[in-house]
């Protein structure tokens, strides 16, 4: 191997980077002066009167590699960037959004109807009994009642107790009425119980009705607590 | 169909032909019930019989050469279904998870469909006022119709709710079908209802 | 599942194949919803998340190459689903059994997915006092929610309707999924009008 001083000149730096491949490629291309390293090459080759084409010839290579590697990063930054989301004006209102239709089996069955109309029929039964005023049930206490605050403190745990009173008449098969539910009490219980009566009404925990001509007041266990218990 | 003159311009009305039968898969696909030939021209903008039934033919054949899990069909009465094949359906049944209604409106529903021809106001004494909403819901569902007599509005089941649960579309049988299923599930569920309380 | 084939025989091997693409079709088709990979995999029994996805991604090719109404689609986080085409929506909505969302509700909720997070004040003052109306029906539906910021109501999609269109669950990613899926209703819509009137 020849001795540091022995080798060609543009092995030495600046004029090396032309001659090495591998460090060419690890370098920024922008960072190579290209006339600067090609004229003082020629400039430095007269003088030492040393005319080497293979050597020259690999420089024109490297230049050209050189050119090719800057014009790939020119092309890559002049690709168009994306272009924003188009800016709405403020009161833009967009067109509907279409919802995609999809069939969809359901998992009601035959039998679950069947199921649901027993459950109706027993509701029917309790009725059949009497011509009910049309569609007429009960509102709901409109917070006239006095002197009831401790009372409706506790009115949720009331509420409890009648409708379960009213679940073990109808679970024994008889009808529920108002009469029934309150034989017995002093006057004040049964008004106390007819309010609790319309509260569970009003949560559709039970139906009320009454008959043409008459005072009765039919109860029946209403959606909320159908469904409350067979969950 | 058009025959087949290779010169003549063919590929528009070929378009055309497949454009209809696409569109009788659409319909079949988002009512997943049968439809009468009549719906189906209503669709592809069609009023003879003969041409709709025929396009829906070829749309039966193609799902035949298909051989996958849904098949179109051709009922008794002319009309068409496309629906999953018997053999599939145990395996995927799982997948569905939404009712076609809550219990509410499905017992009126039940009730309706047992008691029919049923006035509204015998359905809203028997099933309570909220009975007027599942009315309206199952009106808009098209499970059931409501007609006006004189003073009274009759309600009854429609064709579509039939199909839905396979019951006949006379309501006579379809009565006594309910009748039948109802007192099997009677006596079953009297050993099924200890069970299922715990 | 598949029986191990006997003497290497190739076909029983492509009958397996064909068979669970059509166990993965009548799937999507009962289930009406986007389903994952596991879910695939549960039907057809089979655990290799590669596979199921393979087999689902050929049922997704052969719909393509049908070119009829109905389309599978891969969603970004690799669940299937299948579904009519948009175009064919307006010709067959009316045969949906479901009450669907009409014209008011969907431009309400297109504003709502348009403009979120949006205060409520904001689209009643965009859509009009009705979108109370509409806002109500999208909440129950659960595809939009409300949460109170201070004095302000503050509305925005949510996980489920970003499941239902196929959408990413990056509330960034999402918007922009949005626009170009109105900017390609907007454009397809200025051809469609004079029919969606009737």
């Amino acid at each position: 191997m020849k001795p540091e001083s022995e080798r060609p000149f543009y092995f030495h730096p600046p004029w090396n980077i032309l001659f090495d491949p591998q460090m060419l490629e690890k370098i920024d291309p922008w960072k190579i002066n290209l006339s600067f390293l090609l004229l003082s090459f020629l400039e430095e080759m007269e003088k030492r009167s040393v005319i080497d084409f293979r050597a020259s010839g690999i420089a024109l290579d490297s230049s050209a590699t050189v050119y090719l590697m800057k014009s790939k990063l020119l092309l890559k930054l002049e690709e168009p960037p994306s272009p924003p989301p188009p800016k709405p004006s403020p009161d833009y209102v967009p067109p509907p959004l279409i919802l995609p239709l999809r069939y969809e089996l359901t998992t009601t069955t035959i039998q679950n109807l069947l199921e649901a109309l027993e459950d109706a029929l027993k509701t029917e039964k309790i009725f059949r009994i009497r011509t009910p005023q049309r569609g007429e049930s009960f509102s709901p206490p409109q917070g006239v009642i006095p002197q009831v605050s401790i009372y409706l403190m506790e009115m949720e745990e009331q509420m409890r107790i009648l409708l379960q009173k009213i679940r073990s008449i109808i679970r024994r098969g008889e009808i529920a009425t108002f009469s029934r539910l309150v034989k017995g009490m002093k006057k004040i219980e049964q008004v106390r119980d007819f309010i609790i009566l319309l509260f569970l009404a009003h949560r559709k925990k039970v139906s009320l009705w009454q008959s043409e001509g008459s005072d009765e007041i039919y109860i029946t266990l209403g959606e909320g607590a159908i469904d409350g218990e067979a969950r | 169909m058009g025959k087949p003159d290779k010169e003549g311009n063919e590929e528009p009305k070929e378009d055309d032909v497949k454009r209809k039968i696409s569109l009788i898969e659409a319909a079949l696909y988002v009512a997943g019930r049968p439809l009468d030939l009549k719906t189906l021209g209503s669709i592809i903008g069609s009023r003879s019989k003969r041409k709709i039934r025929e396009l829906a033919r070829m749309l039966m054949k193609e799902y035949q050469k298909r051989n996958s899990s849904l098949e179109v069909l051709e009922l008794e009465d002319q009309r068409f279904v496309l629906q999953l094949k018997a053999d599939y359906a145990s395996k995927v049944r799982r997948l569905a998870v939404k009712p076609l209604l809550t219990d509410g409106p499905l017992r009126t529903l039940a009730y309706i469909a047992y008691r029919q021809p049923v006035s509204q106001k015998q359905v809203i004494s028997a099933r309570g006022t909220h009975a007027y909403k599942h009315i309206k819901q199952l009106l808009e569902m098209g499970l059931i119709e409501r007609k006006r007599f004189g003073r009274n509005k009759i309600l009854r089941t429609t064709e579509y709710f039939a199909d839905y649960f396979g019951l006949s579309h006379n309501p006579a049988v379809m009565k006594k079908q309910i009748a039948r299923i109802l007192s099997n599930i009677k006596n079953k569920g009297k050993n099924d209802k200890t069970e299922k309380k715990e």
